[in-house]
């Protein structure tokens, strides 16, 4: 399937061939080739942590490869940096990272790339008036003064597009740009892309939404834990082909069987709200329940565990744990009170990264790792070891420090310092981003093993297979406000899509 | 695009302008000083403020640009000292004294005229001298890697021992200065002290490469999101590095200015002196962690230290609270930076009230 | 482990050296002056120069470089550990260096201060630079003279705490009692804390608040400076009339286009003479310090020691000396 | 951690060991131009002047560094805390000398306090810029108390046997005032390396936001931490006053910065998560031990600085270079495996 024989060398806008990237300790991109033709929509497909957020930043020179080359127009290119990646013509729209929050919505669309008069100072007039334009041209009307960091997320999404756009790109590189759209934003954005085809740019589309992918693309590749898998053209890939290849076995072998009985309810949401945020959010969990939370990008999901947690403060609503209404002001309160949170950025909310797994581990109980009022390092070593044996955790000992593991290992030692407390409900906020398919599957499995042991989880996901093979029922929010709970019984993906979608701003009605 | 339906965020944008709060503080300020001491007000002592608070607006102006980049520079006032002294140095071996005669009141009086080295030269040495410190902070901090409060608490050490040693011990006075270098700081043009237009000169000059140049704006790019500045080509090392330049090269001019307004130059110089620049800088809206700040809400910053300053000396010459005057001093910034913080959370607050569900 | 032993090996290597030697050598004295950099203490260095050329003992001078008591403490200790024969010391704080001139004194050093005191108990002699009440009152005269015996004046100080200011502006006060300056009026003082800038703003707010002010008494040389460019920038050269204790190198320019038109100071060569024999004399054991004695300062003459009614003794140098615009020029490159 | 680094000799890589060989070098030089007063017995008797008041402040700047924050208040604070001491005694016809000393360390406690609170109540604001406003405060405040007069004449065992006695120990004169603080290290040393407390502070140092994941009372433990460098603050100036024997409000001023860079050469960093009580210590020697030396060498105050400057910069410094080759070597070696 390493086809560069197919096409003819001259169709070829990029090649790349048997590229690798090493990071300290990591191989990000392991020999990895690729070929864009012109023109082409061209979708790079792949799990969290596959390697294609890498892939990406080799081509736009922000990464320099190891080894491998890169051929633009057939021509071998150096991307010293990322100047000179857009002087050949390359643009992208990151996943996260590339908005400044502090500055304005043009000022983003034009940062590195400034709209200058004579001699050589900027035009905030053009600067407004083009920005105004291109975001016209998404069919949107953010004001281009507004502060980046006021924006809703999917309007953040909005200017990111436009400001790939500005660059007049032959190559573009499109990470997840529906994440957070709406149903027409993403139909203005595909109309936009096909006209961007039509005008011979190539485009390299990342996605997780195979909607996306089956509308849009020409042809479609898989990565998978930092190697090339293959490349399919459209016709010839189905969505169960494809997920086998990302995962790299087949999908119903890949979640276990969930066994446990629901039980009695262990918390109750009612009428949660946070200004600005979310509102009027109720639901609730049982023991022994797997309880999906589901919805798009800036959705407020994120932001209602935190409030039930304790991270935030919710301003309107009860929450009733274990039949006492609570309050909590810290996660400590909570997790004292047997709720439990593990955290969406494991690297920067789960986990102390220089620490040891032994000293991650043993972090929420210090208090029961004591003799003589000290800390006792053999109790913190039991403890470490513990949590290695019960979750399988790769590592030559409990003394090896968390930024070493792989990321499911390292998810595993969250989840390790969570079970360390006496907590019976589980609150897992995207439990599995970015983590290899080995340890997804663990993960599944220790979930489901929670579940029988009766404890109550509650999940956060925006993995739609994930949802509809682990969860008892889903509840799906939009816009801040939940939209339908379903009961796994009615869950089909074409029902929780619609259920995920925003309610447009335009008169128009969701599809 | 509908207009209309963005009015509240409009709306949004005009309550946030801080600068318009902190001049209607700075106004107030004036009001109640003036009303326990008329003297206060008057246009005169005005005028000396802004001259006074000149210096601390050349030194917040390129502290500025260092805390945009989300860095810090505690080392300004020893900046200020060597360069001011390697001048000095200069100007004091180069002084020819001559006797003349000059016009006054239309007859010809005896008189001493000081030339030396031209002040453009020593103005440029103490820039050069400002903008090499500045640069040497720049690669420590950027390419070594230290903290910026290490970094520039170390510097802070080495320059005042710099200056010491090539002062050999002695300071620079009034009689080692030019009369050009003496009346740099005095000059009157347009009714307006030459300080201020200094002062002013670099405001506008640092305002047009901040808010219209592209390199200005890497500023904001770098202490906003330094990992998509990075991604988006900036060399966010060298901006880190061209912040604490401008710094320094500023640092040397207001080390000129300052000498120049004292009459003298002593190895200590200025000693203490970050704390004012840096609570001009905190009061004026720019952010520690970098991002956020305004040319315009620094100088407003710097004038209100400023009234405080002289409004204290002028209140306790009518009142009797020598004493009182550090305590109060302290008590305002930590009230003011207070008051901001509350400010924000209004508006942020308010924003969050606006937004759609 | 790795700690515990590298504190160790340390400590091991410290211990293992410890011998101090001592001979017959010259007299040593140690020199502690308020602030390194400052010209009036370097032109004392050279009156210290000076006695040594003429006794042949040897001397080491140190200051701080934020004219702080602790650095003067730290400077002190070091000066013990050097095993001088006499400390001879500029006191920032009359009282902070007590304790730590104590324990030099009990290990049978000498203690002279000069410039500024120690109080009593912390040293064995003071050499003022002149007595305190004729400091005060030349200075009151001076004005008087300037202004014409008529008017509102002001006193610009350094810091409140020092004590040497406030016995000058006691003796002053006193002064301006006598009848012939009733229709001279003390308005206010204030103070600049020794910092030129601060000082400038003092005087400019002297100059605002006082409209009808007609001189100032600066009695500390950083602010005298800065009075003088105050008045100076603000046009007022001859109508507010200023005297106070200038170092002639600094008001050089200002006697010469007369914004002063006359001030004093003593002679810092003499005093780091007149310390430097009266440190030898002691150490040489040929005074105690007690009232009554006398010494000899070489070309200076002989120096009687008195009571100076704080519990110890003292003696003075001279007459504090006045610098006018006729006789700066060949002053101003001395100190 | 120890992972990453390469090349660089591993006992250099522990700041501690750095610290150990400078101060031999720093002592040997100094031993070989002075051998008759640059001795251990004399250096010993020097240690009260460079390391037992600087000492106290730093050990309370250290725990606030451990957080990554920093506060620089301290001398102020301290001045604060022995201004109320002396003039609550007033030299013997006020309180009892203890009632004051107590009324010090409260008074150091609720310096730190305030601290504490301001900085857990608007996290917006930097440390920095509080404890530069409330630097301007305490010592406003003590001026207040004190004006232009100094308090003093306290009891002869403090202002004598404390700040200048020592004690005979195995031969050698120890002053008491070091004695102090040794026999504190043990404790201070138990508590933060041993205790869960300890523990919890490097934790919220290392990661504030995981570790408030992680059930720590993340508020609590800012708070502990400013108030208890408030109280070493007020420590620090009990035995600073000891030897100044009466107090000004200006007393101890820059001593934050000594403080901070005793910390920081110590091996603490102002990005927080790191620092050690054997650090604290070797920087406290080796300070002592180039100072004096300066001192006797030079006799400038000046120069002194220029070398505490550097070595701070150096010592910072150096490590990181050594790291980057390390990373750079790292990279290049995996590149020509790649290449086999």
């Amino acid at each position: 399937m390493q086809e560069g024989h197919q096409t003819a060398r001259e169709d070829l806008i990029l090649e790349i061939s048997h590229v690798t990237k090493i990071f300290p300790g990591v191989r990000a991109l392991d020999d990895v080739g690729f070929t864009l033709r012109r023109g082409e929509i061209h979708a790079l497909i792949g799990e969290n942590g596959a390697g294609k957020s890498t892939f990406i930043k080799v081509l736009t020179g922000v990464h320099q490869p190891d080894s491998g080359t890169i051929l633009l127009n057939g021509q071998q290119v150096r991307m010293t940096d990322p100047l000179v990646a857009r002087r050949l013509g390359i643009a992208a729209i990151y996943q996260h990272l590339a908005a400044y929050p502090h500055l304005s919505v043009a000022e983003n669309i034009f940062m590195g790339n400034e709209q200058l008069r004579p001699p050589g100072f900027i035009s905030w007039r053009n600067t407004r008036r083009r920005a105004a334009r291109l975001l016209q041209s998404l069919g949107s009307s953010i004001d281009p003064a507004a502060q980046m960091g006021e924006l809703s997320v999917a309007q953040q999404q909005i200017v990111e597009i436009a400001k790939a756009l500005s660059q007049d790109a032959s190559v573009l590189i499109m990470d997840e740009p529906t994440a957070a759209l709406s149903l027409t934003e993403s139909e203005e954005l595909y109309s936009i892309v096909r006209g961007l085809k039509a005008k011979g740019t190539s485009v390299i589309l990342i996605s997780h939404r195979f909607e996306d992918i089956f509308s849009l693309a020409d042809r479609v590749t898989v990565l998978r834990d930092a190697r090339y898998i293959g490349t399919w053209d459209i016709d010839e890939a189905d969505s169960a082909l494809l997920v086998n290849h990302m995962v790299g076995r087949s999908i119903d072998r890949f979640f276990p069987q969930k066994t446990a009985d629901i039980g009695e309810e262990l918390l109750k949401v009612s009428g949660l709200g946070r200004t600005g945020f979310f509102q009027d959010v109720s639901f609730s969990l049982h023991a022994g329940e797997i309880l999906g939370l589901t919805g798009l990008v800036g959705a407020g999901r994120t932001e209602v565990v935190e409030a039930i947690t304790g991270v935030t403060r919710p301003d309107y609503g009860t929450i009733t744990l274990m039949g006492q209404q609570v309050r909590f002001t810290r996660p400590g309160e909570a997790l004292g009170r047997g709720l439990a949170l593990m955290p969406e950025d494991r690297q920067k909310q789960g986990l102390l990264l220089p620490w040891s797994i032994r000293d991650n581990v043993s972090l929420p109980m210090l208090d029961s790792c004591r003799k003589h009022r000290l800390l006792s390092q053999a109790h913190i070593n039991r403890m470490g070891s513990h949590a290695i044996e019960q979750l399988a955790i790769k590592a030559r000992s409990g003394l090896d420090t968390a930024d070493s593991l792989s990321g499911g290992n390292q998810q595993k030692v969250v989840l390790g310092k969570l079970l360390s407390s006496s907590a019976r409900v589980m609150v897992m906020d995207e439990p599995t981003k970015g983590v290899d398919v080995g340890s997804k599957a663990a993960i599944y499995q220790i979930m489901c093993d929670l579940a029988a042991q009766g404890f109550g989880i509650l999940m956060v996901s925006s993995e739609m297979p994930e949802v509809m093979a682990m969860c008892d029922r889903a509840v799906i929010m939009r816009q801040g406000r939940v939209s339908t709970i379903l009961d796994r019984a009615d869950f089909t993906p074409e029902g929780i899509l619609r259920a995920s979608m925003p309610l447009e701003r335009k008169e128009e009605t969701p599809a | 695009m509908s207009t209309r339906q963005f009015k509240p965020l409009r709306l949004g944008r005009l309550l946030r302008n801080r600068e318009l709060g902190l001049t209607l503080v700075l106004l107030a300020l004036i009001g109640l000083i003036g009303l326990r001491n008329p003297a206060f007000a008057t246009p005169g002592n005005l005028q000396f403020i802004l001259g006074d608070t000149s210096i601390l607006i050349v030194l917040a102006l390129g502290m500025m640009c260092v805390l945009l980049v989300g860095s810090i520079d505690i080392s300004v006032p020893a900046v200020m000292a060597l360069s001011a002294m390697t001048a000095g140095i200069v100007m004091k071996n180069n002084l020819v004294q001559a006797d003349t005669q000059v016009l006054v009141d239309g007859a010809l009086t005896a008189a001493t005229v000081k030339t030396s080295t031209p002040l453009p030269l020593l103005l440029l040495l103490a820039a050069g001298v400002g903008a090499a410190c500045g640069l040497l902070n720049g690669l420590l901090i950027a390419y070594g890697r230290v903290l910026p409060i290490v970094a520039t608490l170390g510097s802070q050490y080495i320059l005042y021992g710099l200056s010491h040693l090539i002062s050999g011990g002695q300071a620079i006075y009034r009689k080692d200065m030019s009369d050009a270098f003496i009346q740099f700081t005095r000059g009157n043009v347009l009714g307006f002290n030459s300080k201020v237009l200094i002062m002013l000169a670099a405001f506008l000059v640092l305002m047009a490469f901040i808010n219209y140049t592209r390199y200005g704006r890497r500023l904001y790019a770098v202490g906003s999101n330094a990992e998509a500045a990075r991604m988006s080509g900036i060399n966010t090392r060298a901006v880190t590095l061209s912040a604490h330049t401008i710094m320094g090269l500023l640092a040397g001019l207001a080390g000129m200015l300052y000498a120049s307004h004292d009459n003298k130059v002593t190895q200590d110089m200025a000693m203490g002196y970050e704390m004012y620049v840096i609570a001009a800088c905190v009061i004026g809206g720019v952010s520690v962690t970098g991002g956020v700040g305004k040319i315009t809400g620094v100088a407003l910053g710097a004038l209100t230290i400023g009234v405080i300053n002289n409004g204290l000396t002028m209140l306790r010459l009518t009142g009797n609270s020598e004493f009182w005057k550090k305590a109060i001093q302290g008590a305002v910034i930590l009230i003011a930076i207070i008051t901001n913080v509350y400010i924000k959370r209004a508006h942020e607050r308010r924003v969050l009230r606006e937004r759609r569900l | 482990m790795k700690r515990i032993l590298s504190l160790m090996l340390a400590a091991a290597l410290l211990l293992s050296l410890g011998l101090a030697v001592s001979a017959e050598e010259p007299i040593k004295i140690g020199v502690v002056y308020k602030q390194t950099g400052n010209p009036f203490f370097e032109a004392a260095v050279r009156g210290f120069e000076e006695a040594s050329q003429e006794l042949g003992f040897e001397f080491i001078h140190n200051g701080p470089a934020d004219s702080s008591n602790e650095g003067q403490i730290q400077i002190i200790e070091g000066f013990i550990q050097q095993e001088v024969d006499a400390i001879a010391i500029s006191a920032n704080d009359a009282a902070g260096v007590v304790s730590v001139l104590q324990t030099a004194m009990d290990k049978g050093i000498k203690v002279i201060s000069w410039d500024s005191k120690v109080l009593a108990e912390g040293r064995n002699l003071n050499i003022d630079p002149s007595v305190a009440q004729n400091i005060g009152r030349v200075q009151v005269e001076e004005i008087a003279a300037q202004i014409g015996g008529e008017g509102q004046i002001a006193v610009l100080s350094a810091a409140a705490t020092h004590d040497n200011q406030n016995t000058w502006i006691k003796y002053m006060k006193e002064e301006l009692e006598k009848p012939e300056y009733d229709k001279i009026e003390l308005v206010t003082v204030v103070y600049g804390d020794d910092l030129t800038d601060k000082s400038y703003q003092e005087m400019q707010g002297l100059i605002n608040s006082y409209p009808d002010l007609k001189g100032v008494i600066s009695p500390t040389t950083v602010g005298v400076a800065a009075a003088a460019v105050a008045i100076k920038d603000a046009g007022l050269s001859g109508k507010i009339k200023l005297t106070g204790l200038g170092l002639p190198s600094e008001m050089a320019d200002f006697l010469a286009d007369r914004t002063c038109e006359g001030m004093y100071l003593w002679n810092p060569i003499d005093l780091g003479y007149v310390a430097a024999y009266a440190s030898v004399a002691m150490v040489k054991g040929e005074i105690t310090g007690a009232a009554g004695e006398s010494f000899e300062a070489g070309h200076l003459g002989v120096r009687e020691i008195s009571d100076a009614g704080d519990g110890g003794t003292f003696t003075i140098v001279g007459d504090p000396f006045r610098f006018t615009p006729e006789n700066i020029e060949e002053w101003k490159n001395v100190y | 951690m120890a992972s990453v680094t390469g090349k660089l000799p591993a006992f250099l890589r522990r700041r501690e060991w750095l610290l150990a060989i400078l101060v031999l070098l720093t002592y040997f030089l100094f031993n070989a131009q002075r051998p008759d007063n640059y001795t251990f017995p004399k250096l010993l008797n020097q240690t009260r002047v460079y390391m037992v008041d600087v000492g106290f402040m730093a050990l309370g700047m250290l725990l606030v560094l451990i957080l990554g924050d920093i506060d620089i208040s301290v001398a102020a604070t301290a001045a604060l805390s022995a201004t109320v001491m002396g003039v609550s005694y007033r030299g013997g016809e006020g309180l009892p000398f203890w009632a004051a000393v107590l009324l010090m360390l409260l008074t150091g406690l609720a310096c730190g306090l305030f601290n504490g609170l301001l900085v857990i109540r608007f996290k917006e604001l930097f440390p920095m810029i509080i404890t530069l406003s409330t630097l301007t405060l305490y010592r406003g405040i003590a001026y207040i108390i004190l004006k232009d007069q100094s308090a003093g004449s306290f009891p002869a065992w403090y202002a004598k046997d404390l700040g200048y006695g020592s004690l005979p120990l195995m031969g050698l004169e120890v002053p008491i005032m070091l004695l102090c603080l040794l026999a504190v290290l043990p404790f201070y040393y138990l508590w933060l390396h041993r205790t869960a407390s300890g523990r919890r502070l490097f934790a919220a140092g290392t990661n504030l936001t995981a570790s408030r994941y992680s059930g720590l009372h993340t508020d609590r433990i800012k708070l502990t931490a400013f108030a208890m460098n408030g109280l070493f603050a007020a420590i620090g100036g009990f035995f600073l006053t000891s030897r100044t024997g009466s107090v000004k409000y200006t007393i101890g001023t820059g001593f934050e910065m000594q403080a901070i860079a005793v910390a920081v050469l110590g091996g603490a960093s102002t990005s927080g998560g790191r620092g050690s009580v054997a650090g604290l210590l070797l920087a406290l020697v080796l300070l002592t031990a180039l100072k004096n030396g300066l001192m006797l060498l030079y006799n400038d105050a000046f120069i002194l600085n220029l070398s505490v400057g550097l070595l701070l910069i150096l010592v910072v410094l150096i490590p990181n270079l050594f790291q980057a080759l390390a990373d750079r070597r790292r990279i290049l070696r995996q590149r020509m495996q790649l290449a086999k």
